[in-house]
């Protein structure tokens, strides 16, 4: 697998660390000092989709920047890359 | 307030290389009596990386100096090698408050190759495509988990500037992939 | 049915082996079922026996969607031990070893396990000690363990790096002697033809596609043969439980699914004769009786429905099986292969009621579902048939994570493709 | 002796060069250009290798990859490469090999008797028997384990070696536009096409000599990287395709400095599959005599080697493309006896070639039995039906001592498979093909389905892959799996196509069914009455063909794994510490003096430090530099305790969790601005902390200004340690005083040392009164040498590792060995560092009942009562009585000797450990020494618990 780093272009996939479902990440619930079931499920939940996956990447051998990676998790076909927060 | 670029000065005569009674100087051709490759350690220099914050991106990249080897091997990240002593301080002065500056100067090695083979050498270690690497470009790659910044001076020069704690297993590394060429250590 | 022995090989060989019949029966889905199990695997074909011969229940069907014990059964390197560190984890595997001892047995199928022990290599006096604390806590909890120093492992593997120069000098191993490994296929069509044999429907080509409610309880399943009503369903399908849960609304559990890679080498003649894992990265290897080595490592560590992994992983796997064997760089690569494991949030299972009533889960196996298969089936059948978790799989249930009891073996949290 | 060499021809071949090479120890020769496989059939050698299960004696059956009898074991410098196919082994002078799974030799093997338990070895039986007494002395799985010993034994190929292969491997990383795979006509064609496009073309050829010297030379030309003797074996994702090219394996003396193998990792824009297609057998009774062989072998034998494989040759086939093999091999000088062709009307120019080739043509015919002991004697052919599928009348037997075999022919559409191409049949060409290609790739020529056998001759062969008549009838040669067993297979109801496979072992040998498959296929197909393609293929999965585990392995082991080193290590070196990995680096565990064991020296190092003065090279933690005016908000979000009001010039120690919970990490971080900080994490940790706290930036709070660097390399750290510690700074630091109120307690100055600017920070890991002084890394080395030299008058100790972990132990700060992932702050007793005025990392999750469980394990120091040794990894019991020790209460995470404490003494993990403080305890380790020690348990601040020493 090869992934097109948006500042660094096409790169190997050894080049990158996995850091799990995307859209799961971006919805961290607010900071709390108590516990709650939406921190709960933020922490263990996951969607687990079969087919397409939105998930977080970082370029460690690279820029080490993060970016957000579409990819089917059936065929892992990459469709998209688009850069956190972009 | 500590000053911390005090600490990146290397001119005390004081400074010990990595390779120190690593690298051992001279000619070691390949079965055919051929070298195809120098490799040399460019030892005791700045090297610097400037941050910009991401709304200061270009005033930063306009406020580096050009006459030093600088490349942007990640978003709004720069990696500056120079010759000249304080270029920390230099950096900061240019730069102010629209981004950060480190320097790297203790903690990074270069490593100079020249040669013809530099692509066939390198190719051995990098999963980069040196045929369509622009000279006078930089960028960041890593090898088997050793990150490395990789500076193409011209067709047949790079600079590949490792973690100073890895300098002394990489150099095993590299001169193991110029063995076939056949090399001349500087 | 036919029992297998000597006598019936050599009574059908002089018929030309043609008296031999169907290991099991190739059966139509009927109407309705007082318990359904979907996902023909090991867990579920296992599941159905210990119904039928634990607790009587045998108007049973197992589901399968593909071909019987297509999933990770017939996918995983045989691995069977229970050389566990933490005390949520021993009484289990160490339920499923006593099960695997008498298996062949049991189900009059020679699952061909063969007691040929694990060792784990530690290679650093931390490692050393970390190989003690959990050798301690097996013995501790009544399982077998033991250390073996480097004379003794050079004499049992004379290929191994022992004495060579190593970035990873091995100081000794922990072993579980009665660890080992069986013949994986032979497990699914042992359980399989046995649970058959006790009158459980076994139908394959046949995909659940929804669950039968009323109300919220399940009462039975669409599948890609019909509807098909049960009292209870039980659900052991691995790394496709997101997938089947999904259909019955639940978009969200403790579980990713993730690709592992597994390699065989060309045959050798014997030269490997326990299961050896390497402490200096994440290897472990033995050799199968047809000669071949086999080995695997970590998962690739990305969400992975595909059963294909890609290049990084097997160059690590390779390069640590060298490291271990330096002899073994010029044995030859002949096949690898890649499981969906359903790694859960802290490497541990769950065997559970629910999640929905008239449903029950057994999911979150990671690399452990193999030497799992005996206790997982029995642990499962017994909490479907008395609506309540045996000892054995209390710790695995599903609000552990919630109420921060989980069993995190390798202390990572939680963060499955780490596990 | 039957097969020979023509006085002439053979492209590949040079006669002017000898080669003498030996098999089992006996000399033959051949020409250079020879492989094994054409110079053993040039010497009359028939028997090449014993089946799998019978030991049924074998010869050459292929010319190529799907080669299933003929493996060897190549012998070369002390080590062995078993199962090497004689088709691809070059020989060289001085080649040694040995021939595999024979006792004692080739021509005598006494396993054959395996032959007589015959049927009762059909497939599956092993999961038929061999289940032992359910009582006694075998119950259990004894009996099968019994039993498998001798399997085991009499299973298996070559025998691998175990003395280290010395070969060296490389990798390659390569680019390019078109990657063509398959020298061909077709191969050779599309790479030539692609370079007048301007595009980076790679073609890859497996055999050594399918290009011609002229071919290379003009590809070579049009600036195309033409790579021979390389097999694309594996297709990954993004069209990364790995090959291994046999760099040295057919020369006499490679240079030392080239691979054996080297690894190609190649990205492709495009791939070109042009990998032809393989001849497959039909399959009837006795066809694995030595002799029979597939007609495109003898072909190859004769043209590239003018290598023949017998005096008196017949055909047996299904289709056109036998004949105009009979014709090439006729006018090269071969004797053509018969074709049998089970057709009942050949084409007029198929009829035509055998009349060329002089060779009786009987049509509408088939082989039903064959005769012969160690080579083929004769064949008894009798009428066949193609319409019924059998053998229609009585059979003639036919002298003859080869027998070649054609079957029709299987595109090789194994990568397009590993894409995820699921191959769809061909009635016409009863041939599975691949799928339709897309951007990523084409296929093309003979693997395309695209056959060319001559004018006129036909592409498509008649439906007849078995001839269903009684007697071993074999499908796979290596694995002997007969006709029989799929039949048996099929009896049972292991029809899918994987559990047919599964069930006999059908194509899982070493040529991965390359010729079985189809036959396979077809023969269940005809048991259940369906047609091949409702039977399905099995998925072909990398590698295409087995490729050395060394290859794949290259540059990753032995002596070019990295190491990381400090800039003190050639001193450590010199100081005879023994070096310890942590992590990838190197760090003394203790530096002992002639004599000394680890325990003597670690126990004098730590008395030093107790007593006078010691220092310990720190360099290895972790250290993060953390820049932007969001700095101190950002870390106050990061760690358990407060830090925006950490004043400029001071450090703190603080503590992370998880998102879940629990502990993470601890450290200390120091302010040297307002808006700079240098943090530092434990060794192990630090890019787990770097990239958590990246990801928090990135991902989570985005609107923080904050710049991460790891700055680990540029800082050489030293510890200076104990109550003579701040005199040895006073000799040797200047521009600063290092007095307590200059440095009080957690304070930091700089100043120079020798003349090399330092940066003191006050704090101790220790107890001891205590000092780390950082300087830029390429000054470690020589700042070390200054502070052992102001050291003197102290006689200033260095101290390793084990040491550093004796201080810590007794004075109970912990370390990773604590903080393992499972534990919480509660549990280490750094409650008092959650800091209830603000939220951070883990403030959500910390509190919920499973972390907060009265009967968790918590931190508790451990006492030896009789002062005998602990052990490492022992657990904590409450009964003395080894034998019977009960329950794990815990277990002790550090163990030492204390030289303060004047006893062994650990750092444990015990349940619910506050209510044991003050009781008496043992540790026990059953699995390593049997010790079982009365241990008293106390708290974990063992010595100086209110700190007075590190604050003096």
């Amino acid at each position: 697998m090869r992934i097109n780093c948006p500042y660094c272009g096409l790169r190997d996939l050894a080049e990158f660390t996995y850091h799990g479902d995307a859209d799961h990440a971006l919805e961290r619930p607010e900071p709390a000092q108590e516990n709650s079931s939406a921190w709960n499920s933020w922490v263990y939940d996951r969607s687990n989709n079969a087919g397409q996956h939105r998930e977080l990447w970082q370029h460690t051998g690279g820029c080490r920047g993060f970016m957000i990676v579409t990819r089917d998790t059936v065929t892992h076909e990459i469709i998209s890359v688009e850069k956190v927060g972009s | 307030m500590l000053d911390v670029f005090a600490f990146s000065s290397i001119a005390t005569g004081k400074a010990k290389s990595p390779l120190l009674g690593r690298a051992a100087k001279g000619s070691f051709p390949n079965s055919n009596g051929n070298v195809g490759i120098t490799l040399s350690e460019r030892f005791a220099i700045s090297i610097c990386e400037v941050v910009a914050w991401p709304d200061q991106a270009v005033a930063v990249r306009t406020a580096l100096p050009k006459d030093d080897v600088t490349f942007e091997f990640a978003s709004a990240r720069w990696a500056v090698v120079s010759e000249r002593h304080g270029n920390a301080r230099r950096l900061r002065d240019k730069i102010g408050d629209k981004g950060s500056v480190i320097d790297l100067s203790h903690g990074r090695a270069i490593l100079r190759l020249k040669g013809e083979d530099c692509g066939w050498v390198l190719s051995k270690l990098f999963a980069i495509d040196f045929e369509k690497m622009a000279t006078k470009s930089g960028l960041a790659t890593t090898h088997h988990g050793i990150t490395a910044q990789i500076w193409r001076e011209d067709e047949s020069t790079f600079d590949v500037i490792i973690f100073r704690s890895f300098a002394a297993a990489f150099w095993h590394t590299l001169t193991r992939a110029c063995a076939d060429i056949g090399y001349e250590v500087k | 049915m036919a029992r297998y022995s000597s006598l019936a090989i050599l009574r059908n060989a002089l018929s030309g082996n043609q008296q031999w019949t169907p290991a099991w029966r190739k059966a139509a889905p009927k109407p309705g079922y007082d318990v359904v199990i979907v996902g023909g695997g090991g867990h579920g074909l296992a599941t159905a026996y210990y119904l039928a011969k634990e607790h009587g229940i045998t108007n049973v069907a197992v589901l399968e969607k593909g071909w019987l014990g297509s999933g990770n059964i017939g996918r995983n390197t045989t691995i069977v031990r229970s050389n566990y560190l933490l005390p949520g984890n021993t009484p289990f595997y160490e339920h499923s070893m006593k099960l695997w001892e008498g298996l062949s047995h049991d189900l009059n199928y020679n699952v061909m396990f063969s007691q040929r022990s694990i060792i784990n290599l530690f290679h650093t006096p931390a490692q050393e000690d970390d190989h003690a604390r959990r050798g301690n806590s097996m013995i501790l909890q009544g399982v077998d363990a033991r250390f073996v120093r480097p004379p003794e492992l050079k004499r049992r593997m004379p290929g191994l790096n022992v004495d060579g120069p190593s970035r990873f000098p091995i100081l000794g191993g922990l072993e579980q002697p009665r660890a080992g490994t069986a013949r994986h296929d032979a497990v699914a069509w042992g359980y399989a033809r046995a649970a058959d044999q006790r009158g459980v429907d076994i139908i394959e080509n046949c995909e659940v596609t929804g669950f039968v409610r009323e109300g919220d309880q399940v009462v039975g399943v669409e599948t890609s043969r019909g509807r098909i009503h049960a009292r209870k369903v039980g659900v052991a399908v691995a790394g496709a439980t997101s997938h089947v849960l999904k259909t019955a609304g639940l978009n969200a559990l403790p579980i990713e699914s993730h690709v592992l890679q597994a390699f065989v080498s060309e045959s050798l003649k014997p030269c490997l004769d326990c299961v050896v894992t390497f402490g200096g990265g994440h290897l472990y290897v033995s050799q199968s009786d047809k000669g071949s080595l086999v080995f695997g490592g970590d998962i690739d560590g990305y969400n992975s429905y595909a059963q294909r992994g890609n290049l990084p992983v097997v160059e690590d796997v390779m390069s640590e099986l060298v490291e271990l064997f330096p002899a073994f760089a010029k044995v030859r690569l002949l096949r690898s292969w890649g499981g969906i494991m359903d790694m859960s949030m802290d490497g541990s299972p769950i065997i559970t009621t629910g999640p929905l009533p008239g449903m029950y889960l057994n999911t979150g196996w990671c690399y452990g579902g193999f030497k799992a298969t005996p206790a997982s089936g029995w642990c499962f059948a017994h909490t479907i048939a008395k609506d309540e978790p045996h000892a054995f799989n209390a710790p695995y249930s599903l609000d552990r994570f919630y109420r921060g009891y989980v069993i995190d073996e390798k202390g990572q949290g939680a963060t499955p493709w780490k596990h | 002796m039957s097969g020979y060499r023509l006085a002439k021809s053979g492209g590949q071949i040079d006669r002017s060069e000898t080669i003498g090479f030996t098999i089992d120890g006996r000399q033959y020769f051949g020409f250079k250009g020879d492989t094994l496989a054409s110079a053993m059939m040039a010497n009359g050698i028939s028997i090449v290798g014993r089946s799998f299960k019978y030991h049924r004696p074998r010869g050459l059956f292929a010319a190529g990859t799907e080669e299933p009898n003929a493996l060897f074991t190549v012998l070369r410098n002390g080590s062995r490469e078993p199962n090497v196919r004689a088709t691809e082994i070059e020989v060289y002078e001085g080649l040694q090999v040995e021939s595999q799974n024979r006792w004692p030799s080739l021509s005598f093997d006494l396993m054959a008797i395996n032959q007589l338990a015959g049927k009762t070895l059909a497939a599956g039986f092993y999961y038929k028997t061999f289940m032992g007494p359910v009582l006694g002395p075998l119950k259990g799985t004894r009996f099968w384990m019994f039993c498998e010993h001798f399997i085991r034994r009499a299973a298996g190929l070559g025998r691998a070696g175990i003395e280290p292969d010395t070969s060296r491997y490389e990798r390659m990383n390569a680019f390019c536009d078109e990657l063509v795979v398959g020298g061909g006509s077709a191969g050779i064609n599309k790479a030539m096409d692609a370079a007048k496009s301007g595009k980076r073309v790679i073609i890859c050829e497996q055999s050594a000599h399918a290009l011609s010297p002229d071919q290379e030379e003009a590809l070579g030309k049009k600036g195309i990287t033409v790579l021979t003797r390389t097999t694309v074996w594996g297709w990954y994702d993004g069209n990364v395709m790995a090959a291994v090219e046999r760099v040295t394996d057919h020369l006499e003396k490679p240079a030392a400095e080239k691979p054996r193998h080297r690894h190609w990792v190649i990205r492709a824009e495009h791939v070109s599959l042009c990998t032809g297609a393989l001849e497959r057998p039909i399959v009837f009774p006795g066809n694995d005599r030595p002799g029979i062989m597939l007609a495109s072998a003898a072909d190859a034998y004769t043209s590239q080697f003018g290598a023949i494989p017998g005096k008196r040759i017949a055909i047996f086939t299904n289709n056109d493309s036998a004949y105009a093999t009979a014709a090439r091999l006729s006018s090269a000088g071969a004797k053509i006896a018969t074709i049998i062709d089970v057709r009942a009307a050949p084409s007029d120019a198929a009829r035509t070639l055998a009349g060329k080739a002089g060779a009786k043509l009987l049509s509408g015919h088939a082989v039903i039995r064959t005769h012969g002991g160690s080579r083929l004697k004769s064949i008894d052919i009798a009428p066949f039906d193609v319409s019924m599928n059998r053998p229609s009348g009585a059979s003639d037997t036919t002298e003859c001592d080869t027998l070649l075999v054609a079957g029709g022919w299987s595109p090789v559409v194994h990568l397009a498979s590993q894409k995820g191409a699921k191959p769809v049949w061909s009635e016409e060409l009863q041939a599975f093909c691949a799928a339709a290609a897309n951007a990523d790739w084409s296929i093309h020529g003979a693997a395309a389905g695209d056959f060319d056998f001559g004018s006129n001759l036909s592409k498509n062969p008649a439906p007849v892959f078995q001839i269903n008549h009684p007697g071993k009838a074999f499908v796979d040669f290596q694995h002997d799996v007969t006709a029989d067993d799929v039949r048996l297979a099929h009896r049972e109801g292991f029809i899918a196509v994987e559990h047919l496979k599964r069930y006999t072992t059908l194509g899982m040998a070493t040529d991965q069914g390359k010729t079985s498959n189809i036959p396979g296929l077809a023969i269940m197909a005809d048991a259940l009455g369906k047609p091949i393609p409702d039977v399905g293929t099995t998925r072909f999965r990398a590698p295409f063909t087995a490729v050395s585990i060394g290859s794949i392995a290259a540059e990753r082991f032995g002596d070019l794994l990295p190491e990381r080193l400090t800039p003190m290590h050639e001193r450590h070196k010199e100081l005879g510490a023994r070096m310890y990995e942590a992590g990838l680096w190197l760090r003394p565990e203790s530096y002992n003096q002639p004599g000394e064991t680890v325990e003597q020296a670690y126990v004098r190092e730590a008395r030093a430090v107790r007593a006078k003065v010691g220092l310990v090279d720190v360099s290895t933690l972790g250290k993060i530099d953390v820049q932007g005016p969001d700095s101190a908000e950002f870390l106050n979000r990061i760690y358990t305790n407060g830090f925006a009001k950490l004043p400029i010039g001071k450090a703190r120690y603080g503590l992370m969790l998880r998102e879940d919970g629990f502990a993470l990490d601890d450290g200390t971080t120091w302010r040297l601005g307002e808006n700079h900080f240098l943090m530092t994490t434990t060794t192990a940790n630090a890019a787990n902390v770097m990239q958590h706290m990246e990801k928090k930036l990135a991902v989570h709070w985005p609107d923080l200004r904050v710049h991460l660097t790891s700055v680990t390399d540029q800082w050489a750290g030293v510890a200076v340690a104990g109550p003579k510690s701040r005199d040895v700074l006073a000799a040797c630091v200047n521009g600063t005083t290092v007095d307590n109120d200059t440095l009080p307690f957690m304070g930091i100055v700089q100043g120079e040392i020798d003349g090399i600017p330092v940066m003191i920070c006050r704090l101790s890991f220790s107890g001891e009164l205590a000092f780390e002084v950082y300087c830029g890394a390429h000054h470690g080395q020589a700042m070390w040498d200054a502070l052992m030299l102001a050291g003197q008058p102290w006689n200033i100790t260095p101290y390793g590792l084990e040491a550093l972990g004796t201080l810590r132990i007794e004075k109970g700060h912990v370390t990773g060995a604590e903080i393992d992932g499972r534990t919480t702050a509660r549990d280490l007793h750094l409650d008092w560092m959650l800091s209830s005025k603000k939220t951070f990392i883990g403030s959500a999750m910390m509190d919920r009942e499973g972390l907060t469980d009265e009967s968790r394990w918590t931190l508790v120091g451990v006492k030896s009562a009789n002062g005998e040794k602990l052990k490492g990894g022992s657990h904590i019991v409450a009964s003395e009585n080894a034998d019977n020790p009960g329950r794990s209460l815990g277990h002790v995470t550090a163990i030492c000797y204390s030289p303060e404490l004047k006893t062994y003494v650990a750092l444990a993990l015990l349940e619910n450990g506050k209510s044991h403080i003050g009781k008496r305890l043992f540790t026990t380790d059953p699995v390593r020494t049997g010790s079982h020690v009365p241990v008293d348990i106390v708290s974990h601040h063992m010595v100086d618990p209110d700190g007075g020493r590190m604050h003096a």
